[in-house]
């Protein structure tokens, strides 16, 4: 009796098993929109839906993001949806599945992806349901573009770059020799280790520019402001510049700065916020690299876009326009009257016209 | 002045067993309220009620079940595990650095490493006597210390996706394996505390520590096993992470923490210990997800978003709690 | 002392202060008052006495407006009254020391006493503690106690806090202009002999300018110190005696309603072993936090009372044999086998259970089933292998709600809706399912239980006892110790002092004890 | 004074001379007054969260309300967004919408009866929205001179911000010790059940307690303002565990009933101390959190070990 009913058991469970194998299935049955790859048949223009997703909206920089991606959607007639996740991957990557899991047919997705390693999935769920991508900043270098039809484009500034003009700039300020302090962004994000090797390679160019120190702010102006004044006290008036990987641990330290009652510090950021440009308009701040909120949050629904609508066959973009640098400017105190109010303008985001700003493919 | 014979005069004490109307429906307010808030948002976005959608929501919802599920032993046991992120952080960097040499093998040595470490927390709270809010507390930041240094504070991609790609598959074409591991989880752990002692220990020890000892129950080892299972489930959900984002990086689950101890708390598990179960956690963790995901892809704007999902919770916990089992309400 | 008393109102006939008609309270499935009526009259001390369930705690809530009836009536000095709240008691001058004891263990003693109602002691929500002090002194001065004010609660003794509870409820005074009518919940049951003195001189002290209401479990206590007795039975009042010509045994039956045994520790007397054998538990020179150098010897058969005041150790004995509490040093034996100390799991498998004072907290997991508190203890009761068989489960514990003649609607049942001394029968229980206990370490196992109950958990200790485990018993009273007890040890200031041998027909008395304890 | 009150002070004590041995950074004056200006955020949130810790209950609304109250202030005070110029009148206000919010968190609890973990949690995400929504894309900087004083100038080597911080827990311990709320507060965490059969309806003072902790993060807020000199909606970013954290190492009982302000400001100068002594000797910044937490633990142990007992419950 026993021997049977354990006999049974087994086979039970291997027609179980042997079910649960072939049942098994690569993607969700369903609504039929998944035939991979980009869809061949354009869409209406009205069908369009556009998307935006940034960390958050409580963020300057990324709010005018959303802004710019909003002026582009009022320029073509259409809305977008503004997505944020607060700067938390596992939460990007649920709203990018559950928006895959909708309607997908005419969908264009301009994201800022949290960190390197979210990149990948979010182009895989692109390239599976068939939406169209534009990702910005991240991306893992090994990962190609042009292995994918419907991730149509990366754009990033070069970080290495705005990391050395910024590095060259506070050398230059401090008259080429003397001690700096690095505030470093987000470990484990790729914008923070690509300047902070700009940095470096900055530094070998000015072997009297010694760095005493680099620690991590997170990219936090309140972090920056109490690392800043610990490593004043430890390294005292050896300070004689700050290197922040980004304007907001720019101006952390420069509050620290005042607190401590020191003037004689210069400072560098990246990312040209308001607050920077004003700054550095005062003298306050010596220098910061350009970098576009408005013309980003519209020039990837504006490639989206264009090839949803038929206008711009992904064939037809060329390889280098598949992963490219956009332009940045070094902005001084003789230049920063330039920048206060960045615009963009129609013209930057028509079909024939959406590279313009490229410094060449990322390498 | 009557002089009766019985020697037993006293009414029987109470002759109700059987649960009242109203606490049977407590038991199912978990779902209740998994089932209002899906109509909400279905009225909201009336696109929103697909089968695809459903089918993203579960698979989204898998790794907090598993986190959640772990955690609710802790928390039945009247401990906390505040730990459960971290560690489901440092589980990704480790899958992703074993997988090339452990192959296969590495499921399950990463989930015996998290479970090792989850155990030694355990021990940590019961041998020196510290509270486990501390324990896990610092341990959160230890491993994400760990995590940190180990990672090369960056993130490490996984090549062999081969390891993690029956994770990703369907099982008859709707539900999403992870999600069929999330249950099979929930039931395991469910079925184990039901047929053996453990039920019973777990309970009296969230209930009433001192009282459960003194009955000689194995208290320590209960709370020991308890947050070794926490830890074993986060290094499952690592796993499942990692099947999702082809990556381990040592801050990727670290925003998990706060949901995962709303689903339990949503789910109606008291959060003082005792009582709970794990499956009121499974419709938690679905109400948090349908929460963290739904509202922003209704159209619900940024802001107003944070102050729904505020809102909701509160209510949705005031809905599932079963006040009848607590005093006090801390 | 009794300095608000105006001497006309002590010297006028009778005047009734509290008046209950006809109360009626249902909860679900137990009609818990059913018609109760009490009077109580000015500087009058009366008793209240009932079996558990009988209606006590229900009628006493009501009283203060914890609970509120569904039919009858409240009169105070001929008002009818509406209570819904302690508050509102306080304000007809209705106030209670609980039977838990009420007070909030991390404030000072003063702040303790006017809680609630600080009157002077708070300006505009700011602390005064100068006029706090002073308060609290007013209050501990009228029944005479010399607790300092500003002392923290926890620091005090148990005794002491009781003190201070009186005292707080003694404030009502100040809410209305008539004499307070002051109850007492079961204020004894923790209370050594030594204080519980001190309490009665106290009770007779508040009847000089109030009327009491005082309730307990021991019979011959409110024999002492009130002046009538009310009974109780089955949420009904069965009458009442004055307790000038009223025995034990008359009101005992009045609250059980037919004739009990009038001894009821001795049912019957079991025969001494015929020849002296080897001593189950051998203890020599235990030494612990608050005991040194403890030798106890207790046999197969046998049940062994230690007694003491607080402060002699004797719990801290108790659960160090359990592996409860850390031993420095000494050597125990049970059966010729050394007992491991490390802990509760290692004392319970060597066959030693053990039944804490404090039933509500430590004895047993109030929200769990009667059925799951039985098994918590012996896995091999419920399970075979790991797996726990619910019908085997039931099957047993069924047998022992049965041969302990539980009283529960079902096994289902969470245990803290049963009565205290059928609870107190489940955490029994747990240590006879399996059938292997040799050692039973009984800290109080009556604390609390009306005399219904105890008689039979005394039956039980006997039956145990004749069936040959060795029993050490902490008893609640020391009658209970003397009429319970073959052997007696003393313990003062932490170590066994004499020992007294108690074999049936040849008991000591309370003094040869009380003696011997200080 | 028993150990348990005096061990956190032994830790630190321990702790500063262990850094001073290590590093001649840290034995300056000018560190000293750092970590005294890096504490003052800290010890004022610390203050509002050691009440509603010693009930008993817990608080996870910080980075919320100290969100709101940032940017509120920062645009309530001169400031480049609109015409406002309400200065300490602003503060004023700002401290309120924080105080209504924690009010909020207590009225759930006691209404709802939802526990204080998630009514806390929710009105953090809430206060976060309300932020958010003030915050509308631009962020507000702060030109008004008293509030962007309050970080620079300087009395007695300390400043403003820390002396206010000295004020908040001279006030904190008041209210702790001389005010029936404070009492109450702690008489809560003692025995609840026993207010409750003294005629004291607990309810509206654990609602004031929230508030008043509200409004202690509304400061922390407004502090937080005045350091950076805008308002940011992650003003409150990570307040919520850390300051747990301090009030905890400092002694005071998650279940309620032990500890104080005082004990809480031990704890927040512990924490404050090893932040700036790790980084001052120069531990990698990638270790920086674990040695943290390791440490806390430690110092957890130390203070709980010699009062270990057989049987004791440990949640």
């Amino acid at each position: 009796m026993k021997f049977t009913s354990r006999r049974t058991a087994a086979v039970v469970g291997v027609a179980l098993a042997a079910a649960t194998l072939t049942a098994c299935t690569e993607e969700a049955a369903g609504d039929d929109t998944g035939d991979a790859g980009a869809a061949t048949e354009s869409c209406d223009p009205s069908e369009v839906t556009l998307v935006g997703q940034v960390r958050n909206e409580s963020n300057p920089y990324e709010a005018s993001w959303l802004d710019g991606g909003d002026a582009f959607a009022e320029q073509v007639g259409l809305s977008q949806e503004r997505l944020t996740y607060d700067g938390d991957s596992t939460r990007q990557q649920e709203q990018i599945s559950q928006l895959l899991a909708g309607d997908t047919d005419c969908l264009v997705m301009n994201v800022l992806p949290n960190g390197d390693s979210d990149t990948p999935p979010i182009v895989e769920g692109a390239e599976e349901a068939g939406a169209f991508l534009v990702t910005q900043w991240n991306k893992p270098a090994d990962l190609a573009v042009t292995d994918y039809d419907s991730w149509l484009s990366h754009i990033t500034y070069d970080g290495v770059d705005s990391g050395k003009q910024i590095g060259d700039a506070l050398a230059e300020a401090i008259g080429g020799s003397g001690g700096i302090i690095a505030l470093q962004g987000i470990l484990d994000t790729g914008a923070a280790k690509d300047r902070f090797a700009g940095l470096e390679e900055s530094l070998a160019g000015n072997p009297d520019v010694e760095l005493l120190d680099d620690q991590t702010a997170n990219f936090s102006r309140a972090e920056a402001l109490d690392v800043t004044k610990t490593l004043l006290t430890k390294h005292g008036e050896d300070v004689k510049g700050i290197w922040a990987a980004n304007d907001d641990m720019a101006l952390g330290a420069l509050e620290a700065l005042e607190q401590a009652g020191r003037t004689d510090v210069a400072v560098v950021g990246i990312d040209a916020v308001p607050d920077a440009l004003t700054a550095i308009e005062d003298g306050t701040m010596t220098a910061t690299v350009s970098s576009d909120g408005p013309w980003q949050g519209g020039i990837g629904l504006a490639i989206g876009y264009c090839v949803a609508t038929g206008e711009l066959a992904v064939e037809d973009i060329a390889a280098e326009d598949r992963a490219w640098y956009a332009e940045q400017f070094l902005i001084e105190q003789e230049n920063v009257g330039d920048f206060v109010a960045p615009e963009t303008s129609e013209s930057d985001f028509a079909c024939d016209n959406l590279f313009s700003r490229s410094q060449g493919a990322i390498s | 002045m009557s002089t009766p014979v019985v020697t037993k005069p006293a009414p029987d004490a109470a002759t109700v067993a059987r649960p009242t109307v109203g606490q049977r429906l407590t038991a199912f307010m978990p779902v209740i309220a998994l089932v209002v808030l899906l109509a909400a948002l279905t009225v909201a976005d009336p696109s929103f009620l697909t089968q695809s959608s459903l089918t993203a929501v579960v698979r989204t919802a898998a790794p907090l079940v598993v986190l959640a599920a772990g955690a609710t032993l802790v928390v039945l046991c009247g401990g906390i595990d505040l730990s459960i992120a971290a560690l489901c952080s440092l589980g990704t960097v480790l899958f992703a650095m074993w997988l090339p040499d452990l192959g296969g093998l590495t499921l399950l040595a990463v989930v015996a490493a998290t479970g090792a470490i989850g155990a030694l927390q355990g021990l940590a709270h019961v041998f020196l006597r510290i509270p486990s809010f501390i324990v896990t507390l610092g341990g959160m930041s230890i491993f994400g210390a760990v995590a940190l240094v180990i990672s090369d504070a960056g993130p490490i991609r996984v090549v062999d996706r081969e390891a993690t790609h029956w994770l990703t598959l369907y099982l008859a074409g709707v539900l999403p394996m992870a999600f069929v591991v999330a249950l099979l989880v929930v039931a395991v752990v469910w079925t184990v505390q039901r047929f053996t002692p453990l039920d019973s220990w777990i309970r009296a020890t969230g209930y009433s520590e001192s009282a459960a000892r003194l009955a000689s129950a194995p208290v320590d080892r209960v709370k020991v096993a308890a947050f070794t299972v926490s830890g074993a489930c986060a290094g499952l959900a690592a796993v499942m992470l990692v099947s999702r984002n082809f990556s381990g990086s040592p801050t990727m689950a670290d925003n998990l923490l706060l949901p995962a101890v709303a689903a339990i708390v949503v789910g109606g598990t008291a959060i003082t210990g005792g009582h709970g179960s794990l499956w009121r956690s499974l419709a938690g963790a679905l109400v948090v997800t349908l929460l963290r995901v739904g509202l922003p892809i209704v159209g619900v704007p940024s802001a107003y978003e944070q102050i729904l999902y505020g809102a909701i919770i509160v209510a949705a916990v005031a809905l599932t709690l079963d006040r009848s089992k607590l005093l006090i309400i801390k | 002392m009794n300095m608000q008393i105006e001497p006309e109102q002590r010297a006028t006939a009778p005047v009734t202060a509290l008046e209950v008609r006809g109360l009626v309270k249902h909860y679900p499935g137990v009609k818990a008052l059913d018609g109760v009526d009490l009077v109580v009259r000015q500087h009058e001390v009366v008793g209240l006495a009932g079996e558990n369930g009988a209606g006590k705690s229900t009628l006493l809530k009501a009283l203060v407006g914890l609970v509120r009836p569904d039919d009858g009536e409240i009169w105070v000095r001929g008002e009818k009254v509406r209570l819904r709240s302690v508050v509102d008691a306080a304000d007809h001058g209705i106030g209670m020391v609980f039977q838990e004891q009420s007070l909030v263990p991390n404030l000072t003693v003063a702040e303790n006493i006017v809680l609630g109602s600080e009157g002077l002691g708070v300006r505009r929500g700011v602390y005064r503690w100068d006029a706090m002090r002073r308060l609290a002194q007013e209050q501990l001065d009228k029944i005479g106690s010399r607790i300092d004010p500003l002392a923290r609660t926890d620091t005090l003794t148990f005794a002491d806090r009781q003190m201070v509870e009186i005292a707080k409820v003694l404030r009502i005074e100040e809410r209305t202009s008539h004499p307070p009518v002051i109850i007492l919940d079961e204020p004894t049951s923790v209370l050594e002999s030594k204080e519980i003195d001190a309490l009665f001189t106290q009770v007779r002290r508040l009847r000089e300018f109030a009327s009491v209401v005082f309730v307990s479990h021991r019979l011959d206590e409110v024999l002492d110190v009130c002046d009538r007795v009310a009974v109780l039975r089955g949420g009904q009042s069965v009458g009442e005696l004055p307790t000038a010509d009223a025995a034990p045994d008359q009101l005992h039956r009045m609250m059980i309603g037919s004739t009990g045994s009038d001894d009821h520790y001795h049912g019957a007397a079991v025969e001494p072993p015929a020849e002296p054998r080897e001593p189950r538990l051998v203890v020599r020179g235990l030494c612990g936090r608050t005991f040194r150098d403890v030798d106890l010897d207790v046999h197969a058969g046998e049940i062994v009372g230690i007694v003491g005041v607080h402060g002699s150790g004797r719990e801290d004995v108790c659960r160090a044999l359990f592996g409860a509490e850390p031993t420095t040093a000494g050597e125990v034996t049970l059966d010729g086998e050394e007992l491991d100390l490390s802990g509760t799991r290692a004392a319970c498998a060597a066959g030693v259970g053990y039944v804490p004072a404090e039933r509500k907290t430590e004895g047993m997991v109030g929200p769990m089933s009667v059925a799951d508190n039985m098994t918590l203890t012996k896995q091999e009761a419920r399970c075979s292998g790991p797996l726990v068989r619910p019908r085997k489960q039931a099957k047993l514990v069924d047998t022992w709600i049965q041969r302990l003649s539980i009283r529960t609607p079902h096994r289902g049942t969470p245990i803290q809706r049963l009565s205290g001394g059928n609870q107190q029968k489940v955490v029994l229980a747990r240590w006879l399912v399996s059938g292997d206990v040799r050692l039973l370490l009984l800290d109080h196992p009556t604390r609390g239980l009306d005399i219904g109950a105890r008689s039979e958990v005394y039956r039980l200790m006997r039956e145990l006892a004749s069936s040959g485990v060795a029993t050490v018993l902490l008893a609640d009273s020391l009658e209970e110790a003397i009429g319970m007890s073959d052997r007696i040890v003393v313990m003062n200031d932490g170590r066994a002092t004499t020992e007294v041998d108690a074999p049936v027909g040849d008991k000591p008395t309370p003094l040869d004890l009380v003696k011997e304890m200080v | 004074m028993s150990f348990r009150d005096t061990g956190p002070l032994i830790a630190l004590v321990v702790i500063v001379g262990i850094f001073a041995a290590l590093s001649p950074g840290f034995r300056t004056l000018s560190n000293a007054q750092n970590i005294m200006d890096a504490a003052a955020v800290l010890a004022v949130v610390t203050c509002g969260v050691t009440f509603v810790l010693m009930m008993g209950s817990i608080d996870l609304s910080t980075p919320g309300i100290m969100g709101a109250s940032a940017i509120t202030v920062a645009l309530l005070v001169a400031n480049n967004r609109n015409d406002n110029e309400l200065g300490l009148l602003g503060v004023a206000l700002a401290i309120l919408v924080a105080a209504g919010l924690g009010c909020l968190s207590g009225l759930a609890l006691v209404l709802l009866k939802v526990p204080s973990f998630m009514t806390t949690l929710g009105v953090s995400a809430v206060g976060l929205g309300v932020a958010t929504l003030l915050f509308a894309g631009v962020q507000p900087n702060i030109s008004d001179g008293t509030l962007s004083g309050w970080a620079v100038d300087r009395f007695l080597g300390l400043s403003t911000l820390t002396w206010i911080a000295v004020a908040c827990v001279l006030v904190g311990w008041m209210v702790q010790r001389y005010t029936r709320l404070g009492r109450y507060a702690f008489a809560i965490g003692g025995a609840e059940e026993v207010l409750a059969l003294s005629g004291v309806n607990v309810k509206p003072y654990k609602v004031a307690v929230f508030t008043m902790a509200g409004a202690f993060y509304g400061l922390g807020g407004v502090m937080v303002t005045s350091q950076l000199g805008a308002g940011l909606v992650q003003a409150g970013r990570g307040y919520d565990f850390s300051a747990i954290t301090a009030a905890v190492v400092g002694g005071t009982l998650l279940a309620g009933g032990r500890g104080g302000v005082l004990h809480s400001t031990v704890g927040v100068l512990l924490v404050t101390v090893l932040t700036n002594g790790l980084v001052l000797v120069g531990v990698s910044p990638y270790w920086q959190g674990g040695v943290q937490g390791l440490i806390v633990v430690a110092a957890v142990a130390a203070a709980v070990i010699p009062q270990r007992r057989r049987n004791q419950v440990t949640k």
